[in-house]
């Protein structure tokens, strides 16, 4: 069935070391940057977007530093606070957030799990990344030629009238960035649809690809409508044509709408490839099937569309009519359903496992508890009484970051601590790993509960300076700030390290099941010596387990 | 040492059925975290590798009790959002007796004018007990009337007008913010809400009604004499504006017809309203041309008086207060005039087109 | 996805109904239908769309997976339009809980009016200003 | 594989050597990927321009009778013209794809270059009616002549330029590949006769085609 291999087939590249899999294949600056392996590209991105996260995370150390005063003292205008807390929201937003889990992890594994040799269109995975990066050169340039102090939202008509910061240099970063994920989306659509190993039916396939298909689905139907709004704003800012401009009779909750229509949907882009990568370390580290695996998939996909039908949440106070709220407000009730089933389902597969406590695993139950909070402070802000009073608030802030920090970032690193072995062919330090995982917890929560109470008391969000009765919880803030900061540092210390020092991991070191594993680790360029024919559902731990204890009874003789 | 509050004041009809709703979606969030952290920690340490547990008759999937977990979340979701959308009801319908308070959001300062004339900056002053509504809209961008106490909030678009209601019940002083991100002092656009007793209310309204009666009719003839024609708010001629002068310091040029002599700071008084009136070239704003005409004997005395009031009610303060005492620490509310005096127009975006 | 190679016959076919089709668009935007006017077009321009995506963008042999991915994007355009017009359009209506309309006159005496462009609007041909007078023009607030 | 069921035999496209990449399976799949995967694109672009013609027709809803006295500035007869002009691009592109699967290399070209020809044609007019519209004192942003056309009439021309604007773009974009293409097919470039690769184009020139279908009614007849 399998073509006789053509010119660039990698197979008849003979690997230096079998051992460095698709690493030793070529070590040339020029292999790395016209690389068409997806694993490869995989690594770019990982490069790439630690790069940001750093970027965006120094403008929130410098945030909190501010914050822990009343008066402004670090920064010694607001104008400078204003583009800093800017910097932060559009770096983490856009260039962390959104491509994080989908370009690293999803990158490196989706065609390992569904038993193909590479993504279906190579050159435009390569393609998306030269895209992210010009995305970030202009959003850079935003920067350096005197930023951009809208906020990530980019709200008219202060966006399009009153800043006279670059902000169409900053739109045209954010416009290029949104092809970046459109094209890593297309090509995971498709990939799913068309390159799965035989065998592999579509309840077969591990929840972590069901997670990047709704993902992806949502990219696809969302992103372009945040570049046109972004075109519009240019248009609006360079022509005055009155789109969003009252006195021509334009409307300033046209951009809102068009805005929030693409911008609530990517909060789900953030948070579903986490859910597929806690699916899989909690059943690895439970060694147990998932709970409901088609409760599971569905709910993703329900996610996915009822994402699109709630956006309306974030303009209660904002001259919306009340009946839309209404509506929004139903809506943005049935969105928590499915996320609560999940939550339930995660909790019911460790019912009856065997459950280890390693890194990922850390990370992992850190998730649920984290998410199962941000999750439910938001029935809070889709409650159109009481949004009214914490809109616009640091109860809003701290919701947020409990989904993406809490969520996102946590599910992030430890999928990065699971599959590391597999992506660099070395095992990670275990005793730092668990450091690291409890220093970001414990970091975490110091961090961003006080947030929850001075929201409630009311201190609005993007304040430069704020009255002396909510300094205390802001300095509890700053603190737990620093302490995250060292748990984030250390993994990016430690992991590095363990490049050269840690122990050689073999193919499949947490005897993991998924077809990932079955490959050598790191894989060789074409992934698989033969494509695997699947035959059986995902996570079968039982067949794993009998098959171990069978080959250690082989192997110690015992009858 | 416990200094700090960690709930906010209750202090309007709203506050109680607010807090009673945000106090149900805590519990309920509550009831559900600690149950699932309790199972999860549970299971993790009952069932860790090793240990002895049975685990027998493992299910994979269980219909009913998805089925559960899904109705019984939706249900009492629905629960949830009818009783939040019976209190907003109440948070945007006004009852008919309240009174209209007229508020401009303006980059970065609050425009309030009561019926009876009386207007105040970053100030609100309303009796205790009687329900108002404040009718709003915005001269630039959208800001947001925000009363934590009051637990109301309104978001203020230009080109439109918006409303927000509520019956203050306790006398005291609450923070008033700008909730919506508006450029640079975002942070520095807010005040005092003052609940006052209706007595004392009527007291402090004379006192800056009359002072506004007079103000008004120099509004009048603000117009009257084309004052409003450089100084106005759209007007192309490049003449200081008046907003916030009165009570704050003002740069003078030391000698009018050089524009790069020397600056020199006084406080902009009654008397430094009259002569610039009079005699405006002898002394110059600083970065701004001597272009203004003499009225000198154009301006009856009574008109004069008026003229000064208006500008007087428009200054840095209110009419009432004295200058000084703002009620605020250095670095609240409004900025004074000299930030966009001594900014010589560095383009903070909000000027007059 | 077929391979189905379509006859010239059937392009000229269907490039015929097309253009028959655009006259008809045109002839009836010449007739005064009033409100009937924009049903009307929009119809027939989704009529063409559908001709041109089933023949020439051959889906009429395809698999109905591409059909799906083809019709997505109509759909969450609807979706969109939908719930944005239902908060624009259901703006206007005053809540039935409201008891009391802000007194427009002192509102806009103090505020000096709400800056609405139609005010000044001049309708070049006085024919069909009939259906807009009716229209609200001066209501500032709304 | 997705359709198990799909015919297996090969040659289904009359090309013998066509180019198969390492990580296809067979020809079929190949082909299916490429479809799905532009057909996914074009899901893009139909939110991308959907976004634009929603916030137009909230606009239109909101106020009909300032966008009605817009639009009569518009030359209805030309518009219909350019739509047919962009209609008869359209069959070209159908036949220069159907000569491409029969690997008829010469007529392919000849096709494109009608197609070009056309789509120029198309762009050319439209370039008439903005300069016209300009010494209308039309253009947003240029010269629009509020006094002229008061009230919210100008939103109505700042979403015409920007439709006819960014459509006129796709135009563009895709004369310039076809002309490309036309280049590869006759410089026998493509190794399998480039049906894929010219198919895939068609999805897209008919897809810009389609925006078109919708744009003039909605600019040009809505309004009449």
């Amino acid at each position: 069935m399998s073509h006789e291999p053509q010119a660039d087939d990698p197979r008849l590249v003979e690997e230096s070391d079998p051992k460095l899999g698709y690493l030793g294949s070529d070590f040339s600056i020029k292999s790395w940057l016209l690389t068409t392996d997806h694993k490869r590209i995989a690594l770019l991105y990982l490069a790439s977007i630690t790069f940001f996260f750093i970027f965006g995370g120094v403008a929130a150390s410098l945030v909190r530093m501010e914050l822990m005063t009343p008066r402004g003292d670090v920064f010694n205008a607001p104008d400078d606070y204003n583009r800093t807390f800017t910097i932060h929201g559009v770096f983490m937003v856009f260039f962390f957030l959104i491509p994080g889990v989908p370009a690293v992890l999803g990158n490196f594994l989706l065609p390992l799990m569904i038993g193909a040799r590479d993504l279906a269109f190579p050159r435009i995975n390569l393609l998306s990344w030269y895209i992210y990066m010009l995305g970030g050169l202009f959003t850079m340039y935003a920067l350096v030629a005197g930023g951009v102090d809208t906020g990530w939202t980019f709200y008219t008509p202060y966006s399009t009238m009153f800043s006279n910061t670059q902000v169409i240099a900053a739109a045209l970063g954010i416009f290029i960035v949104g092809f970046s994920s459109i094209l890593t989306a297309l090509n995971f659509i498709v990939t799913i649809h068309t390159m799965r190993a035989p065998g592999m039916t579509w309840l077969r396939l591990p929840l972590f690809i069901w997670a990047h298909y709704a993902t992806s689905l949502i990219i696809v139907l969302g992103t372009p409508v945040l570049a046109i709004t972004i075109v519009l704003v240019a248009v609006e800012r360079v022509f005055r044509v009155g789109i969003f401009d009252p006195a021509y009779g334009g409307d300033p909750l046209l951009f809102q709408h068009l805005f929030w229509f693409y911008s609530h949907p990517a909060v789900y882009i953030m948070i579903l490839p986490s859910f597929g990568v806690i699916s899989e370390i909690v059943t690895a580290f439970a060694r147990r099937k998932i709970f409901g695996y088609s409760f599971m998939a569905g709910a993703l996909l329900a996610i996915a569309v009822l994402g699109f039908l709630v956006w309306g949440h974030h303009m209660f106070v904002s001259s919306q009519s009340m009946y839309a709220g209404l509506i929004f407000s139903v809506l943005s009730f049935l969105v928590a359903v499915p996320s609560g089933i999940k939550v339930f389902n995660w909790t019911a597969t460790l019912y009856k496992g065997s459950v280890s406590f390693r890194t990922p695993m850390l990370y992992a139950l850190g998730f649920i508890g984290l998410f199962t909070i941000g999750g439910l402070t938001g029935l809070v802000l889709s409650t159109m009484a009481t949004d009214v009073h914490v809109h616009d608030t640091y109860f809003v802030v701290a919701h947020f970051h409990y989904i993406m920090v809490g969520g996102m970032v946590m599910a992030y690193l430890g999928g990065l601590h699971f599959w590391w072995p597999k992506m660099t062919g070395r095992m990670y330090s275990e005793f730092w790993g668990a450091l690291s995982a409890l220093t970001v917890f414990i970091g975490f929560n110091l961090t961003f509960f006080p947030q929850f109470i001075l929201g409630y008391m009311g201190m609005p969000r993007r304040y430069y300076e704020y009255p002396e009765e909510f300094q205390v919880l802001n300095v509890m803030s700053t603190a737990g700030a620093s302490i995250l900061a060292v748990g984030y540092l250390m993994p990016l210390i430690y992991l590095p390290i363990s490049l050269l020092i840690g122990k050689v991991a073999n193919a499949n070191p947490w005897a993991a099941y998924g077809l990932e594993w079955t490959t050598a680790s790191p894989p060789p360029t074409h992934n698989f010596e033969e494509i695997p024919i699947v035959t059986g559902g995902p996570y079968d731990y039982e067949l794993q387990d009998r098959a171990d204890q069978q080959r250690e009874v082989q192997e110690q003789g015992i009858v | 040492m416990w200094d700090f509050p960690l709930f906010p004041q209750s202090a309007s009809t709203h506050a109680p059925k607010v807090d009673a709703v945000y106090i149900g979606l805590m519990i309920v969030s509550a009831a559900f975290t600690l149950s699932f952290a309790f199972f999860v920690l549970y299971f993790a340490v009952k069932y860790r590798r090793g240990s002895r547990a049975d685990r027998s008759g493992i299910q994979d999937s269980n219909p009913i009790a998805e089925a559960v977990y899904i109705t019984v979340p939706t249900l009492l979701g629905i629960g949830l959002f009818v009783w939040g959308a019976l209190v907003y009801f109440e948070l945007v319908s006004p009852p008919g007796d309240a009174v209209d308070i007229y508020v401009i959001g303006k980059q970065w300062m609050w425009k309030a004018q009561h019926p009876e004339g009386s207007k105040e900056i970053n100030e609100l002053h309303v009796p205790v007990g009687q329900p108002v509504r404040l009718v709003m809209t915005s001269q630039d961008v959208i800001h947001s009337f925000y009363i934590p106490a009051f637990r109301v909030k309104q978001d203020v678009l230009p080109g439109r007008y918006t409303t927000l209601w509520f019956q203050p019940t306790k006398v005291g002083r609450y923070r008033l913010f700008c909730a919506e991100y508006c450029g640079a002092e975002h942070s520095r656009m807010g005040g005092w809400v003052t609940v006052m007793e209706p007595s004392e209310y009527e007291e402090w309204l004379e006192g800056s009604s009359e002072q506004t009666g007079m103000a008004v009719a120099g509004e009048a003839l603000f117009r009257q004499y084309h004052c409003s024609g450089c100084h106005g708010g759209n007007s192309t001629v490049k003449a200081p504006p008046l907003e916030g002068v009165f009570g704050g310091p003002v740069p003078l040029l030391n000698d009018p017809a050089d524009p790069n002599s020397g600056v020199r700071i006084i406080q902009a008084d009654e008397r430094y309203l009259r002569d610039s009136i009079l005699r405006p070239k002898d002394e110059v704003v600083a970065g701004y041309e001597p272009l203004m005409p003499s009225f000198e004997g154009q301006i009856p005395e009574e008109d004069m008086l008026k003229l000064v009031a208006y500008i007087k009610s428009i200054g840095r303060g209110r009419t009432t207060r004295p200058t000084t005492d703002r009620g605020m620490q250095d670095g609240e509310g409004a900025p004074s005039n000299i930030t966009e005096i001594m900014g010589m127009g560095t383009g903070n975006g909000g000027d007059a087109r | 996805m077929s391979q189905h190679v379509f006859t010239i016959k059937t392009n000229l076919i269907i490039f015929a109904i097309l253009m028959v089709l655009l006259v008809v668009t045109v002839g009836v935007a010449y007739l005064e239908l009033g409100v009937l006017e924009i049903p009307i077009a929009l119809t027939i321009a989704v009529v063409k769309a559908v001709l041109i995506m089933l023949y020439f963008m051959h889906l009429r042999y395809s698999s109905r997976l591409t059909w799906l991915f083809a019709g997505s994007g109509t759909l969450w355009l609807l979706i969109l339009l939908a719930f944005s017009l239902s908060d624009f359009l259901s703006r206007g209506w005053i809540s039935p809980i409201v008891t009391q309309e802000p007194s427009l006159d002192t509102a806009s005496a103090y505020f000096g009016g709400l800056p609405d462009p139609d005010t000044g609007l001049v309708l070049s041909d006085p024919e069909e200003a009939h259906g807009d007078s009716a229209d609200g023009e001066t209501s500032s607030a709304h | 594989m997705s359709s198990a069921t799909a015919p297996a035999h090969d040659n289904t496209f009359g090309q013998d050597d066509t180019y198969l990449y390492h990580h296809f399976d067979d020809l079929h799949q190949q082909h299916e990927s490429s479809s799905l995967g532009m057909w996914a694109f074009l899901a893009t672009e139909v939110l991308f321009f959907g976004g634009v013609l929603g916030a137009f027709a909230i606009v239109q809803t909101l106020h009909a009778p300032a966008m009605r006295a817009a639009s009569h500035h518009l030359d209805v007869l030309l518009g219909a013209i350019n739509t047919g002009v962009l209609l008869c691009s359209s069959l070209a592109m159908a036949l220069a794809v159907r000569a491409a699967q029969l690997r008829q290399d010469r007529h392919t070209v000849w096709l494109l270059i009608a197609t070009i020809v056309l789509g120029s044609a198309f762009l050319g007019i439209k370039a008439y009616e903005w300069i016209h519209d300009y010494h209308e004192e039309l253009v947003p942003g240029l010269n629009f002549n509020q006094e002229r056309y008061p009230g919210r009439q100008i939103l109505f021309w700042s979403f015409y330029f920007t439709l006819t604007g960014i459509h006129a773009l796709h135009m563009v974009i895709g004369i310039v590949i076809m002309a490309i293409m036309a280049v590869l097919v006759w410089r026998r470039w493509f190794t399998g006769g480039g049906a894929t690769q010219i198919e895939m184009l068609g999805l897209y020139w008919h897809f810009v085609d389609i925006v078109w279908v919708f744009l003039y009614p909605i600019l040009y007849l809505i309004n009449k």
